[in-house]
């Protein structure tokens, strides 16, 4: 966990991006204004708002991070096509099913993570996490057993997600 | 003729998810109706500022993503039990 | 060129945008209606939105705000209310093939009232 | 131009008139709320149109957020079923 200083620049540092994405300007009142503001913020709230501090910022997490991005949104998009597909087509090839599966991430933040990239990849939604245990609505069932169904669904965004976050 | 056929079709869906709303049998698929139509509201409100070409109206949209989901957690947390 | 590309994301995102909207129309129950409501939906408007901002390259930091809140609000709402329809005892379609839910005391209660 | 914003104001006014009614008929007071979420979302759609800006702004953040969130405390607090 990192010392209360890099906690408090990060949180600064990240007040500071949002704001000037939120004016897009550089102005340079805007741009005082702005820095005295999230200082101000960051005073207050840098306990709650992170845990890690600026090891967030390291550049082989951001790289990682942005990886991770672009294959997501790869996934997200054959997602789409084959759900279009299936809402196109007249007879509608469904064949849906709740499976249970099991993650391997321990942070909160990894699961949360998880179940959003679940979520908005192929043909399936995180319907409850309990602990370990994920249950997920797949709507066109391969595998019904735990071990095969662990392997399919989230075992490759875990291998992507525990480069940077654990 | 660009924005005919892309507000047409967005319009389209708009119509297609409040007829599921209208119809739909349980509280529940009201309420995803309802969620999927805010999504495809803001899409349509930023093409819309496109076409009126205010920078003012994108600040619309960016309220509408960030506060609408609120109505929707609402809804769930009372389907199941709680508020 | 980049307003090119823009208009391309936006004929994209509008079509994804109505299949969506076809897909709650079309599916017989709650929880496959949220796939096609969430997925489609999700991309739809991320592509219109970001390609807004491609058409108008001044507009392209606060569209990319819009189109990162739409990605991070999006999926927690689904999965608050899949869960939430799971719980309120809605039945799933019955060409479904299997249930594992059923199995899981805490997929069916309920929280206690005051 | 011009007829086509009409065109689309006409047909939004049309979705909104739908949304009242479903609020209007319904005896399950839960899906009355989400019907008027609706009619608060098609009618800063309106406002938009129209060319007020803060105003839809105020009926985005009020409207859709807010008053839906109050509407479903007060329903935990009463009945759900309205009898006749």
């Amino acid at each position: 966990m990192g010392s209360r200083l890099s906690k408090f620049l990060y949180t600064a540092i990240v007040m500071f991006v949002l704001w000037l994405l939120l004016t897009s300007t550089f102005n340079s009142q805007e741009v005082i204004a702005g820095a005295i503001i999230s200082v101000l913020v960051a005073a207050f709230t840098h306990e709650r708002f992170t845990r890690k501090g600026l090891a967030n910022l390291h550049p082989k997490r951001v790289v990682c991070m942005v990886l991770y991005f672009f294959y997501f949104f790869w996934q997200m998009v054959k997602a789409n096509i084959d759900v279009a597909w299936r809402v196109i087509h007249p007879k509608m090839p469904i064949n849906p099913g709740i499976v249970h599966v099991k993650t391997t991430m321990k942070s909160d933040f990894g699961k949360l993570m998880v179940a959003n990239s679940i979520t908005l990849t192929p043909g399936t939604l995180t319907l409850e996490v309990l602990g370990d245990d994920m249950l997920i609505h797949w709507i066109d069932v391969k595998a019904t057993d735990v071990e095969t169904a662990s392997k399919m669904i989230p075992g490759v965004f875990e291998k992507c997600l525990k480069e940077f976050l654990e | 003729m660009n924005w005919i056929i892309v507000i047409t079709l967005i319009g389209l869906g708009t119509v297609l998810t409040i007829l599921r709303m209208a119809m739909g049998p349980t509280p529940a698929d009201r309420a995803v109706a309802v969620d999927s139509m805010t999504t495809i509201t803001t899409a349509l409100l930023v093409l819309l500022g496109l076409f009126m070409k205010r920078y003012i109206y994108l600040d619309i949209s960016l309220v509408y993503a960030a506060l609408a989901f609120i109505a929707t957690l609402a809804i769930a947390r009372y389907l199941e039990g709680g508020v | 060129m980049l307003a090119i590309i823009g208009w391309i994301m936006i004929y994209i995102g509008a079509i994804f945008l109505f299949l969506g909207a076809l897909g709650i129309f079309r599916f017989p129950d709650v929880y496959n209606r949220l796939q096609a409501g969430t997925k489609c939906t999700t991309l739809g408007a991320f592509s219109t939105i970001v390609g807004v901002g491609l058409v108008n390259p001044p507009w392209l930091p606060k569209t990319l705000l819009i189109a990162f809140f739409i990605l991070l609000t999006n999926p927690i709402s689904s999965h608050a209310l899949g869960r939430a329809s799971y719980k309120s005892g809605v039945k799933l379609w019955e060409g479904s093939v299997v249930d594992k839910c059923k199995d899981f005391e805490e997929c069916h209660k309920k929280e206690e009232e005051e | 131009m011009a007829p086509f914003v009409l065109y689309l104001s006409l047909a939004l006014a049309i979705l909104m008139i739908v949304g009242a009614i479903v609020v209007v008929v319904t005896k399950d007071l839960l899906v009355a709320v989400i019907a008027s979420a609706v009619v608060d979302l098609v009618l800063a759609i309106l406002f938009y149109i129209l060319q007020a800006p803060d105003v839809a702004i105020t009926q985005a953040a009020i409207g859709a957020g807010l008053t839906t969130a109050i509407f479903v405390v007060v329903l935990r607090k009463t009945e759900r079923f309205e009898d006749d």
